[in-house]
């Protein structure tokens, strides 16, 4: 094995911080989205602020819609977690069970927002036609890409607990992929109230 | 490629310990927090409160999230030192153009923005 | 404009504040010579006087002293602390922030790609509505001609007409693009941004004729973007306005031939 | 899972490499191909400055009539090529070239790391930047041109000028890339460095690129979301950067309003700073390395120098207004943004300072790196001067969006950056290839390039202070700028000038690759890691697991018989 392998396929834990590439990289590529979509927020405000009315989220916008997704989301934030606790505690099966879910739930919160849009786009709403629509639309989207990024690693998981299920990194990568989708989680947690519920 | 699995090392460094029993009680309160914030925009406040309490709820909501299932909770400083920094930036990308956008308000003639029903309908 | 260029090879100065801003250029590129100069020769003996030689090794630094470097920044700190406090929050509040008192005269400027359209209220001192969607070739800044403050209003394209010694206050609003309201030999320049109505100031100081131009990419026509200031005596100005409120007809429809620049 | 080096094929040992050491040369190569095409176009361009309406020689001949109708080249044309120049230069030249390509090659072997943290992730960063050089490239073949805003893609022109597209999305792809590398070097700074290499034991390359990469995390994605914005813009027609009732060509634009075009400016800002500093701070610690080893002497104020660059970085993020004085932003509101200027200038100031006070006491080797690393400072002493009335709000209303900001800024960037990434080619050479180029040709290449580019730039300050306003197609068009054309001129002819002593540097770089005389491990003598490796290093780089024993730069220790000690050697009896 050179020392290049060595460097990918055990989990380097780090002198000085005592924590792993693959989290600390993790946390790194988070704090990249947190000023992604801190700016999308700044946006959202500062639209907001210079018009000289904006309509309530609840008028447009589906709020029990929102609500059911909102809770979809949570669920599947415990199921993420919950797959990573099996992951560590070495139980296959469950954590197949769990990861499955999350797969499910995600899956779920795409359908459930895509009659959403299909709604909209029936009714002649769409991203040009206010402004208010607009960051909707954007700021959703944008999300829902991020849901769909995550839905693949968590696929790709899944599919690799058949064969590397020992492999040394495994752990480690159920872990950053649960922390990601946490984070996707949250971000739905300011989107909601911001645009239905104010 | 070793047969042996580092995870005896679970919760010392490596990996978070996990606590399923402390997960369950988290969930619950996170769906409580999401019915209660939909039932108090069904009151209708004034914009004020409002984003007040949908703020301070999300915020709620979103620090149960990264404290326990983000395990940042018992996490190592230099995660938190990382956190740390981005606040500091994200406060000014937050104020600056916030309050610039207040501070010019005067330069700029009240354009009609319609509601998004009115525009579409 | 012969005889335009001025130390530093800046233009004349043509407005009240003009002064103010080329003092403080004058003082911050001697100060920065200074600096450059004193900076060159030490730099300039230090590369003689510690080139290789044979036996002479390097010497390492005393490590108690290592903090005397410092004491460049202080000095210039303590330059930037003056400059700030004592001209540039001044100055560019007496600029930019505070707005002229008295008697003002006061002009529409509404930019468009590639031109300067200049809107004068007029003998009634009241400026017409507008609407971009009344915008035609004829009507170029959508003047609605059914207001009757707009009867009397004069439009001129890339010309202005001022008098010298008043202040005159100018409102900034574009159709289409970013453009920048610039006048070399007044130090007058401002972004105008659509949507946006932003004030900026200037009080003509000398008799004559200056240039009107953009400074900010408005498209490929940009560097063509650009008219004449008329900065004449407060009696002529007072003629040219006379002979420029003809019959009501007429009020509204641009000076075209001013665009024989 | 056998990754085994010694018998990959071809195309993943030179093309799909995950080594650091390949990618870094990856990123070296392409990233000094931007630069000439960038230099290229800015050549074209300067011929329209200099002799507007003529036709352009030779090259007009070729070009199609839709950009130069009988050889003279067009206003949109015009336009684009200023546009991608800034573009490509800052976001596809200088900072791969200062960050993924010297960051990717020196630092894992300065901090005595086999790779990076993530090789897989580094290679896909590289091929992401790749394909977003080839896209920007293409867009001058695409239905709508090139872009034609300007790099900085001012909304509302640029949410109407053709070819916008398709910079926004090499933009998208090119800040992906960035992101991932800037998480790679975080995570390698962080995470992988040698025993005994504690963080005040690093050289100073590290530590501006640790402070880089930071900027780069943070400051890069408020720009991709405002590009995703601008994109929605642009295809999805929503308002985010119009206000209500624009005029498009003369005709109502029926869009939604409720937009505000000074966002953009505020979130292209946020990340177009910290970019400045991006540009700067690798150069800088490359002069740093050069300046201590051809000194032979420790630098002056290490712990001073750091300290800067870290204040730099949080301060970098909190001045990026002074772009806007003159937006029509809050005019009070100015007055912070100012304060926050001048004091950013001090730490840069206190950099210059001890990198000058460094020379003291040294032994100075005038060979070609340090020719480069010593020009670095009084040619980066006037970049940072002028910035001084740009940063004066009164004295920036007569300067902004005149010459002079493009003088002071090609200041920083060409004779402070592209002078420094010159040096730090000559003083890595051997590392990277085992041979040395050609000390000759490369005084030449100094020389001439330092007057050229000085004969570039200088005379846009003059221009600058006549009031000349940049991106000018036509600079005779406005009767102000005609008495100072004579400098357009002379910029001109010493931008053509300097391509020509790049010929030199090209053939010596080319010629060294293969016949350059071979050098050993440690030709300069140096004392930081990476010359404590074979040259060019192995997969892995280190032979043995290294060990760090002490600082960075310990030259001239007093009593000892060699004038440099390595920081991976336990005593000078290994030496």
């Amino acid at each position: 094995m050179t020392s290049e392998a060595a460097v990918m396929d055990v989990p380097h834990v780090g002198a000085g911080t005592g924590v792993t590439n693959a989290k600390l990289g993790i946390w790194l590529f988070l704090a990249s989205e947190i000023m992604l979509f801190s700016t999308l927020f700044t946006t959202y405000i500062i639209l907001r602020l210079g018009s000289s009315s904006w309509p309530r989220g609840w008028n447009v916008l589906n709020v029990p819609m929102g609500t059911l997704n909102t809770l979809v989301l949570i669920t599947s934030s415990v199921t993420v977690v919950m797959a990573y606790a099996k992951a560590v505690e070495r139980k296959r099966g469950q954590f197949r069970l769990f990861m499955g879910l999350t797969i499910a739930l995600g899956v779920a919160f795409l359908i459930i927002k895509g009659f959403e849009w299909g709604a909209h786009f029936k009714a002649g709403e769409f991203p040009s036609s206010s402004i208010f629509l607009a960051a909707y639309f954007t700021m959703t989207g944008l999300h829902a890409l991020h849901v769909i990024g995550g839905l693949i690693t968590n696929s790709i998981l899944l599919v690799l607990s058949e064969k590397q299920w020992d492999h040394p990194l495994f752990v480690g990568r159920v872990e950053a992929a649960g922390l990601y989708w946490h984070f996707v989680d949250i971000v739905w947690i300011f989107l909601f109230p911001a645009l239905y519920l104010l | 490629m070793t047969a042996e699995t580092p995870h005896a090392a679970a919760g010392h460094g490596g990996h978070a310990a996990p606590n399923v029993k402390l997960y369950m009680l988290i969930f619950g309160a996170l769906a409580f927090l999401t019915l209660l914030t939909v039932l108090i925009s069904y009151i209708h406040l004034p914009p004020g409160p409002a984003i007040a309490a949908a703020i301070s709820i999300a915020v709620i909501k979103s620090s149960l999230v990264v404290l326990f299932f983000m395990h940042l909770i018992n996490e190592r400083p230099i995660i938190y030192g990382i956190l740390a920094v981005v606040a500091f930036f994200v406060l000014f990308l937050y104020l600056g153009p916030m309050a610039d956008t207040i501070a010019t308000s005067g330069r700029r003639p009240a354009q009609s923005v319609p509601t998004a029903v009115e525009a579409a309908r | 404009m012969s005889g335009y260029y001025r130390w530093l090879g800046l233009p004349i100065e043509a407005s009240s504040y003009a002064h103010s801003i080329d003092y403080g250029l004058l003082l911050i590129h001697a100060a920065m010579l200074l600096i450059f100069v004193l900076w060159g020769i030490f730099f300039a003996y230090l590369l003689v006087r510690y080139r290789q030689r044979d036996g002479v090794p390097a010497t390492r630094d005393d490590e108690r002293h290592g903090w005397g470097s410092l004491i460049p920044d202080l000095i210039v700190m303590a330059f930037e602390i003056a400059l700030i406090v004592f001209y540039a929050i001044p100055v560019w509040s007496r600029i930019k922030v505070d707005e002229p008192m008295g008697k003002v005269n006061t002009i529409d400027i509404v930019a468009q790609q590639f031109a300067w359209n200049v809107h004068y209220p007029g003998p009634d001192g009241k400026f017409g509505k507008s609407d971009p969607k009344l915008v035609s070739f004829t009507n170029p800044i959508g003047l609605n001609l059914k207001d009757p403050a707009a009867k009397d209003d004069i439009v001129l394209s890339d010309e202005i007409h001022l008098p010298v010694d008043v202040p005159t206050l100018f409102n900034l609003s574009s159709l289409d693009v970013i453009h920048d309201f610039a006048i070399a030999a007044f130090r007058v320049k401002q972004d105008i941004v659509p949507g946006m109505m932003i004030p900026v100031w200037v009080t003509p100081t000398k008799v004559g004729t200056y240039e009107l131009f953009c400074a900010q990419l408005c498209g490929f026509g940009h560097s063509l973007m650009h008219g004449r200031v008329i900065v004449q005596s407060q009696k002529d100005y007072q003629a040219w306005l006379k002979s420029m409120a003809p019959a009501p007809s007429a009020a509204a429809q641009p000076a075209n031939s001013a665009n024989s620049f | 899972m056998d990754t085994s080096h010694h018998n990959q094929s071809w195309l993943r040992k030179y093309v799909f490499s995950t080594d650091h050491k390949t990618i870094g040369l990856q990123y070296m190569f392409t990233a000094l191909t931007m630069l000439l095409i960038g230099f290229t176009f800015v050549m074209v361009m300067r011929w329209q400055i200099a002799f507007p309406d003529l036709p352009i020689p030779v090259l007009g001949r070729w070009l199609p009539a839709r950009l130069a109708p009988n050889g003279v080249m067009t206003g949109a044309f015009y336009n684009s090529l200023g546009a991608l120049h800034g573009t490509i230069m800052v976001f596809f030249g200088i900072v791969p070239l200062a960050v993924g390509a010297f960051g990717n090659y020196i630092v894992p072997l300065q901090i005595g790391a086999p790779d990076m943290a993530f090789p897989r992730l580094n290679m896909l960063s590289y091929w992401l930047y790749f394909a977003a050089s080839i896209f920007i490239l293409s867009s001058f073949f695409l239905p709508g041109g090139a872009a034609q805003s300007g790099w900085t893609s001012y909304p509302p022109l640029a949410d109407f000028n053709p070819g916008q597209t398709a910079w926004i999305l090499a933009m998208v792809i090119v800040i992906t890339s960035s992101l991932l590398g800037a998480i790679n070097f975080l995570t390698t700074i962080i995470n992988m460095r040698a025993p005994g290499m504690t963080l005040w034991r690093m050289p100073i390359f590290v530590w501006s690129e640790f402070v880089a990469s930071v900027l780069l995390l943070l400051a890069f994605p408020p720009l991709e979301a405002g590009s995703v914005l601008q994109l929605m813009d642009r295809v999805m027609h929503t308002s985010f950067f119009l206000p209500k009732e624009v005029m498009l060509f003369g005709v109502l634009y029926k869009g939604s309003g409720g937009g505000q075009p000074l966002l953009w400016q505020h979130l292209f800002w946020f990340l177009a700073h910290p970019e400045v500093y991006i540009l700067v701070l690798p150069p800088m610690g490359i002069v740093a390395e050069i300046i201590a080893n051809n000194t032979r002497r420790p630098p002056h104020g290490y712990k001073i120098i750091i300290s800067s660059m870290l204040f730099i970085g949080a301060l970098s993020f909190v001045v990026w207004a002074h772009h806007m004085f003159l937006s029509g932003m809050s005019p009070v509101l100015a007055n912070f943004f100012l304060v926050t200027t001048m004091i950013i200038s001090v730490p840069s100031v206190a950099i210059l300072t001890c990198l000058i006070y460094s020379l003291r006491g040294g032994s100075i080797r005038f060979n070609t790196p340090m020719l480069y690393a010593l020009a670095f400072l009084p040619m980066f002493g006037i970049g940072g001067l002028t910035g001084l009335p740009l940063g004066l709000t009164p004295t920036d209303i007569y300067l902004h969006d005149t010459y002079y900001v493009i003088g002071h800024f090609h200041y920083i960037v060409v004779t402070g950056s592209i002078i420094a990434m010159f040096g730090g080619l000559y003083f890595w050479f051997p590392k990277f290839f085992g041979r040395k180029m050609n000390d000759t040709l490369g005084k030449i290449h100094f020389w001439g390039s330092l007057i050229c580019m000085n004969g570039v730039f200088f005379p846009m300050f003059i221009t600058g202070m006549a009031g000349e306003s940049r991106r000018l197609w036509v600079p005779t068009a406005q009767v102000h700028d005609l008495a100072v054309q004579p400098w357009n001129v002379v910029g001109s002819i010493s931008a053509w000038l300097l391509f020509l002593f790049q010929l030199p540097f090209i053939y010596n770089f080319f010629h060294s690759l293969f016949y350059g005389e071979k050098t050993a491990e440690n030709p300069w003598h140096a004392t930081t890691l990476d010359w404590a490796c074979p040259s060019p290093p192995p997969h892995g780089n280190f032979a043995e697991p290294v060990r760090v024993y002490r600082g960075p730069y310990e030259y001239s220790l007093p009593g000892a018989k060699h004038d440099w000690l390595p920081q991976n050697l336990e005593s000078e009896a290994a030496l």
